[in-house]
């Protein structure tokens, strides 16, 4: 099965990412453009014998290893294949 | 006669496909013959990386052998990974400068960062710990488009890999010049320490012995990509064919260099290489080459990547982070468990053999089969014709069509000129602390290192003149190994070794040729006068674009040692009163200056150079720092007298100001601005000197001012400024035209 | 007294650590290796600057895992000293062996320089060399040293005199042009609540020779030896 | 509008990041997971007249800004709220 994982800045927490983004784009020219918000995006397979056990293991990987759960959230999808 | 076969379905080899390969019909006869057949695709496409400019020298070997390569000091010349010097109490300094002019351009991060990467593996193959690195960078026009892009991603790449290995960045130098607006460059060096009896070398000995692969699993990355590329003008079309871009990964470079060096502790290694441009062919060939012997490789054992690579994809793979070692015969489990140790896996691919034929085998049948010697001392050899241009370049600038601006205006003008100002903004972005030893990192003249357990230490520092080169690219190479010497030599260290990286254009043009034979006519001269041996470089042609070259770039780089790094010099001013004295060779001039390109004026031409006195004024150096007699020593470059003499007032701790005496006429030029022949500001208790005037005798030692208490700058009766007000200028230019970074 | 420094496959000033303590400091300190769990009878342990384990993902994030990070939470859990530098102080706060998280500088860019840092509590293991209020100049070199944490925590932090350092210009005032990576609170370097594990940005083990970066850096490495004597 | 960019390193270039990641999961025991590639999950809000309008502009900037043609593929949605 593929997962996808996206993490990203929580909310309220600095994402100089994203203003840098927001600046380069204003200053190409691209005005109507806000609130960018910069993160990361996993993909990953998983050998699970149902689509529930391989959700469960994602989550546990996100929990431990992929966002910390200080400044960042995730969310994640699981597709069959 | 060999037997290769080709594997079905591969390209048809004729005379078309060798060209393509960058081959010549010459080239392809001589590969003919040589295998008494025609090619496979394989073989084809190894000999187009081994015969291509990057790997064989074909154009330059000629010229290079006339370069002084052997020196008491020098342990290891022209030929190894990387040269190597002794500089006492066991220790040997194995260094060497390399280019990513043409990968940095396309993909600047990546670039510049594979390129750190690389030279650090030629650094450490050697046996030698890297604990410096320096970077030579030019790019285009400040206000070019492209260009801060290119700073951007280059010296975030510079930095993402050095910091990330733990090996300090700790000088270099960066231009900014229209000439490069197509091509930049960025030249990498670096520094390893190594114990004598632990040097290693890259020849293979040993039938029999098993060649281990080591590191990152082989991708498709770079095919053609660094040896093509570098053999090629670059033009709009080139883009599109571009191959996958390397990427580099330095915590598994970090890992390779601890489990190598731990891995040549045991002695279970009979010879070692990175595998860098055209990979496991180049490193594999190279190897049997100095050793006379032959290797089969089993390319089904190669760890890979992606699945379906091709024999081609393979030997031509430029994936970086891999390491090709020859074992000692029944050693190499106790190899595998270093390398296990570091979470890295040694896998045998191969084996040495007598019968010196290069060897490939895959899936059962041998696909290439060729004699080791055609890859290595058989390759072509060239002796391009090289002749001047028709026309002197002396005069490319309208001469004198605008008034030249009044002094105290130039003075500010100049200090925040994208070439004088600070380049700090670049080099914080470097880790240069790790390992303490940095004694002074980036910022003064040169790098100065301490050598732990011992008093000795070492300065670095890597310099080019590309302007005083155009003009005259023999005088312009004299001029930039002065500069790179004095700069160490102002330090107190004495001048040792060079390293050079030669960037040149299309050498199949004979006034490109005749700029490269000249330059390396101005190395090889003024390495002799200073008995600083040339220990290892790098030669980068095809640097143009469009048919625009580069203006002809050698890349110098000076090491130099010191018997007590506790007796190194600072560049700036340390004490009020202390009389501040001009020491130079000849008088200034403004041909090739920063203030002739500034204001757009004449320069005119390039004086010529007295190594004898240049000589004098290095030893000069050294030798006012053993007696310890100088408080600063800061060399003139970029900016003249003026310029120097601020930058020697810009420390933050201490505040202090100079108050120089009218020198020449009030904001004559060429006396204040004028660069040229060498020229250094010491600064000095009143009573040492007579004694300096002796050390430097017959030279001009001209007492000029003194330091002040008061934290302002006056130059004769035509300047009088704020410290403070001129180390904004100076910090502030370069943030400010780049994009600021806090 | 003894001292532990662990050694991931990244790390890079461990090297350096160990030089200021055994050959500048004249300590007993050894390394200790990640894949290990023995501390070696450490009385403190040091996490060093570095990329632990290349730190692509978050810098600390797949040290925390590591057998040794297992001792060195035990270890802290029952009172033992723990300094963690740099990337030391990221794994530890990965680890939740100490409060917030450390993200991209503010620049964007990795940034290595000289700061100045005000002793805000001087009265912990980490600290009791100096005095309230006085100035430290230490090198940073760093990419990820943005200090950041909910707002609630940062008051308790204050509140209970965990934050031990922070950024400062020359007049010794935290003010944003003297903060060098965007943290929080100009907060270089914070401790846990027992006050027995203490993470910072700024490197003390290079700047313990006069000439090689100053000797500020010997006050965090003293206070901590009188605090175990 | 909300647009969602991701940001994938391009097939058959060396992803440094999921080769740890996959390293670290794997000594954390999570051995059925394979082939995790690491990419930027970008989000932003757009002002454009028409969905068409601000996919035009969103494909712009990746090209421009957000990717790196060199050695990654971009994919997005934009969705009108
Ligand atoms: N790309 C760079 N990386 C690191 N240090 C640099 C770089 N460019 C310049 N520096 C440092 O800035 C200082 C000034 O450099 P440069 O102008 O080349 O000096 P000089 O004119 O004495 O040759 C030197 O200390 C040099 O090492
Ligand atoms: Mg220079």
């Amino acid at each position: 099965m593929r997962a996808k994982v996206f993490v990203t800045p929580r909310k309220g927490i600095l994402d100089p990412q994203g203003r840098a983004v927001e600046g380069a784009l204003k200053s190409l020219g691209f005005g109507a453009i806000g609130n960018v918000r910069v993160g990361r995006f996993i993909t990953l397979e998983i050998d699970a014998p149902s689509r529930a056990e391989a959700e469960s293991a994602v989550r546990q990987i996100c929990e431990r290893l992929l966002a910390n759960p200080n400044i960042e959230d995730f969310r994640f999808e699981v597709d069959a294949e | 006669m060999s037997a290769a076969a080709a594997l079905p379905g591969e390209p048809k080899v004729d005379l078309a496909a060798a060209r393509a390969h960058g081959l010549t019909g010459a080239e392809f006869a001589a590969i003919e013959r040589i295998l008494g057949r025609v090619p496979t695709f394989t073989e084809l496409g190894v000999f187009s990386v081994m015969w291509s400019e990057h790997c064989s020298y074909k154009s330059s070997r000629k010229h290079l052998k006339t370069l002084p390569r052997e020196g008491a000091n020098v342990v290891v010349g022209p030929g190894e990974n990387a040269g190597a010097i002794d500089v006492g109490d066991g220790w040997v300094a194995v260094f060497k400068i390399e280019s990513h002019n043409h990968p940095s351009y396309v993909e600047p991060y990546q670039g510049a960062a594979t390129g750190v990467g690389g030279i650090l593996r030629d650094i450490f193959t050697m046996g030698a710990r890297p604990i410096a690195s320096m970077d030579s960078l030019k790019f285009g026009a400040i206000d070019h488009p492209r260009t801060r892009y290119l700073v951007n991603g280059v010296v975030g790449g510079i930095g993402g890999y050095g910091n990330c290995v733990g090996v300090p960045t700790v000088a270099g130098e960066v231009m900014f010049d229209p000439g490069y607006n197509g091509n930049i460059l960025v030249n990498a060096f670096s520094l390893g320490l190594a114990r004598r009896e632990d040097l290693q070398s890259a020849r293979a000995r040993g039938v029999g012995n098993p060649v281990l692969y080591v590191g990152s699993a082989t991708g498709r990355d770079g095919i053609h990509g660094a040896s093509l590329l570098a053999s090629a003008e670059f033009d709009a079309e080139s883009e599109a064919k571009r191959p996958t871009v390397q990427v580099g990964d330095p915590f598994t470079e970090k890992l390779l260099i601890e489990a190598c060096l731990e891995a040549i502790k045991t002695g279970a290694i009979a010879a070692i290489q990175d595998m860098g441009a055209a990979g496991l062919t180049s490193s594999s060939s190279e190897m049997a080459g100095r050793g006379g012997l032959g290797v089969e490789l089993d390319l089904d054992r190669v760890p890979l990547r992606e699945p379906n690579l091709s024999p081609y994809e393979i030997l031509l793979s430029e994936s970086q982070e891999r390491m090709l070692i020859v074992a000692e015969h029944g050693r190499e489990a106790e190899l595998a468990a270093v390398f296990e140790k570091w979470d890295l896996h040694a896998v045998v691919i191969g084996a040495i053999t007598g019968d010196g034929r290069w060897r490939a085998r895959f899936r059962g049948g041998v696909v290439a089969d060729i004699p080791v010697a055609a890859l290595s001392d058989a390759a072509p050899l060239y002796d391009r014709p090289a002749a001047p241009p028709g026309r002197a370049p002396i005069e490319t600038r309208p001469a004198a069509a605008v008034a030249r601006p009044e002094p105290a205006a130039a003075m500010r003008a100049l200090i925040a000129s994208p070439n004088v100002a600070s380049r700090r903004m670049v080099f914080r972005q470097y880790d240069s602390l790790v390992l303490s030893n940095t004694v002074a990192g980036p910022g003064g003249d040169a790098a100065v290192l301490r050598i732990k357990g011992s008093r000795r230490g070492l300065a670095l520092k890597v310099d080019s003149n590309p302007r005083a080169c155009a003009l005259d690219p023999y005088l312009g190479a004299i001029a930039t190994v002065c500069e790179a010497a004095r700069n160490v030599a102002c330090v107190g260290a004495r001048p040792a070794a060079i390293t050079n990286c030669l960037n040149y254009g299309n050498p199949e043009r004979p006034e490109i040729m005749w700029q490269f034979v000249r330059g390396v006519a101005g190395l090889g001269d003024s390495a002799r006068a200073f008995n600083t041996p040339v220990i290892s470089g790098n030669v980068s042609f095809y640097n143009e674009t469009e048919g625009r070259a580069i203006p002809p770039t050698p890349t110098i780089a000076v090491v130099g040692t010191f018997a007590d790094v506790s007796l190194n010099i600072k560049h700036c001013f340390s004490l009020p009163g202390d009389l501040v004295v001009l020491v130079r060779t000849a008088p200034p001039s403004l041909a090739a200056s920063e203030y002739a390109d500034l204001f757009r004026v004449a320069g005119g031409a390039l004086a010529p150079i007295d190594l004898v006195r240049e000589r004098r004024l290095l030893d000069g150096l050294v030798e006012c720092a053993q007696r310890r007699l100088l408080r600063s020593a800061h060399d003139v470059s970029e900016g003249g007298m003026a310029v120097a003499l601020a930058e020697a007032c810009f420390d933050s701790d201490r505040g202090l100001g100079a108050e120089i005496e009218p020198v020449a006429t009030d904001g004559d030029a060429e006396a204040w601005f004028g660069e040229g022949a060498s020229s250094v500001i010491v600064s000095a208790p009143a009573e040492n000197l007579k004694a300096i005037r002796d050390i430097f005798a017959p030279l001009e030692v001209r007492p000029v001012g003194r330091v002040a208490a008061a934290a302002r700058l006056k130059l004769g009766r035509w300047f009088d400024e704020d410290v403070a007000t001129l180390r904004r200028l100076y910090e502030e230019a370069l943030p400010g035209r780049l994009g600021r970074h806090d | 007294m003894k001292w532990g420094v662990v050694r991931f496959p990244g790390s890079l000033d461990d090297g350096d650590a160990l030089w200021a303590l055994r050959d500048v400091l004249g300590q007993e300190a050894a390394p200790l290796w990640h894949k290990e769990e023995s501390l070696g009878g450490a009385e403190c342990v040091v996490l060093p600057g570095g990329f632990s384990y290349g730190d692509y993902l978050r810098c600390g994030a797949i040290a925390r895992f590591s057998p040794i990070m297992k001792s060195v939470a035990r270890f802290a859990a029952d009172g033992g000293l723990v300094l963690g530098i740099c990337n030391g102080f990221q794994i530890l706060c990965e680890a939740h062996l100490l409060p917030g998280a450390l993200t991209r500088n503010r620049s964007l860019a990795f940034v290595c320089d000289f700061v100045d840092l005000r002793v805000e509590n001087p009265s912990t293991p980490f600290t009791r060399a100096a005095h309230r209020g006085e100035t430290l100049r230490l090198p940073i070199k760093h990419g990820e040293g943005c200090y950041v944490a909910p707002e609630d925590e940062l008051r308790q932090l204050e509140e209970r005199g965990q934050i031990l350092l922070r950024y400062v210009d020359e007049r010794g005032e935290a003010t944003d042009a003297a903060n060098p990576n965007g943290s929080m609170r100009s907060i270089a370097g914070v401790a846990n609540d027992r006050f027995n594990v203490f993470g910072l940005m700024p490197h003390p083990e290079h700047a313990v020779e006069a000439a090689l970066g100053g000797v500020a850096g010997r006050k965090i490495f003293e206070s901590i030896a009188g605090a175990a004597r």
